[in-house]
């Protein structure tokens, strides 16, 4: 089981993943992967814009492939969406398995899917004034096509 | 009557991010719909006019441009989706 | 810069991350990967011995091979030694990046090595009493060989 | 004089963490030591029978059958690590 959920405000890192393993012993791996905004070439903030009918169904359904991979694997995949600062987690994935080697692909091929197939668009803000929409990026695409 | 909402420059260059709109009995497809909506506006017409551009959801169901449109009720036109 | 601890405390995975990432913009990743005490069949407690005057420098030798490796990649990697108990956490790795594929890569290189070259012995006891030195396993030499 | 450091089984078996000894002018490798130790009681030559099993460390640095011992402040004796 991995639950996906789509938020606003910040996410507890530390919280999330003791839900994850409350009461559990028979979990040998936990990988926590944070996505963050980064301030490269001078951006100032980042938004995501997301089709509230429609994201959380799309990353619960990525989030239902993924487990249906690794059937071991436990995890949280977390979005936030709106207006967010460079330095600001944006994404969280935790995953937990018996072993770490499924626990971190697990983890790759949800943040790789993420990239590409959550339907998100981000609008970039930048130091000089303008805005832009970002376009969706090919080395992504390679990222989530190595899974296929 | 269906619900058309737009998202991000889609949104921006159409002019507003949602729409209930009766269709003419002609549009029964996803390009269909395209070409119709284009001929709205110039905002519809400058957002609508790269189609390998735009992306369409029916009912939250990522939808081609021959899916059928009948029956629904929100069809999303967006930018292909840059993700997280 | 990887920086490795040895300690007998717990880790706190969030005040770790939260040190990593202090005052950057540029980094877009985090990996945190935390080693957890497996209850298997019955498991009551694992204790970890280690060599005071070696255990440490080699940790940190294998986190300096890391850091050679992935140059763009700051990380942190803390093992815990003495007896633990089933659901606690051993190992933390907290690696950061400005993409997320050369975080995952160091977060795992870090794990594979730890697994197999830092120079701990484990002592198992089990629910029945009995009590046993762990032997090195094939497997993690063979997950730590595909880096050579 | 040499001091000694055994860990795990190893150290169980010899029937101490720690000694300091003088070694014979004989023995210069790793491998005559631990034929010498072998000599030194039941312990200490069940804990260094299989000796595929056994690792050394001359000053902190991992340690082959040949390397020299002579001028080691420290030499320990433990089975291959088990990792974390």
């Amino acid at each position: 089981m991995i639950a996906a959920r789509l938020q606003a405000q910040a996410f507890d890192i530390a919280a999330e993943q003791a839900a994850l393993l409350a009461g559990r012993t028979d979990l040998g791996a936990a990988v926590a992967f944070t996505g963050l905004v980064r301030a490269d070439d001078g951006l100032v903030a980042l938004t995501l814009e997301h089709y509230p009918a429609m994201t959380l169904a799309q990353m619960q359904a990525i989030a239902d492939e993924a487990a249906a991979r690794w059937p071991g694997v436990f995890g949280t995949a977390i979005h936030r969406h709106g207006r967010l600062l460079p330095g600001e987690a944006i994404v969280l994935v935790v995953t937990a398995s018996s072993h770490r080697g499924d626990a971190f692909a697990a983890a790759q091929y949800l943040m790789d899917w993420l990239k590409t197939h959550a339907p998100f668009w981000k609008r970039e803000e930048w130091a000089d004034g303008t805005a832009r929409w970002v376009e969706a990026k090919v080395e992504d695409d390679a990222a989530a096509a190595r899974w296929d | 009557m269906v619900q058309l909402v737009y998202f991000a420059w889609v949104r921006e260059m159409v002019g507003t991010d949602a729409e209930t709109l009766a269709l003419p009995a002609h549009v029964t497809t996803v390009a269909e719909l395209l070409d119709w909506l284009a001929t709205r506006s110039d905002g519809h017409a400058a957002a609508l006019a790269d189609r390998s551009r735009i992306r369409v959801a029916v009912d939250q169901q990522f939808a081609g441009a021959d899916t059928a449109i009948s029956g629904a009720r929100e069809i999303a036109i967006f930018p292909p989706v840059t993700g997280g």
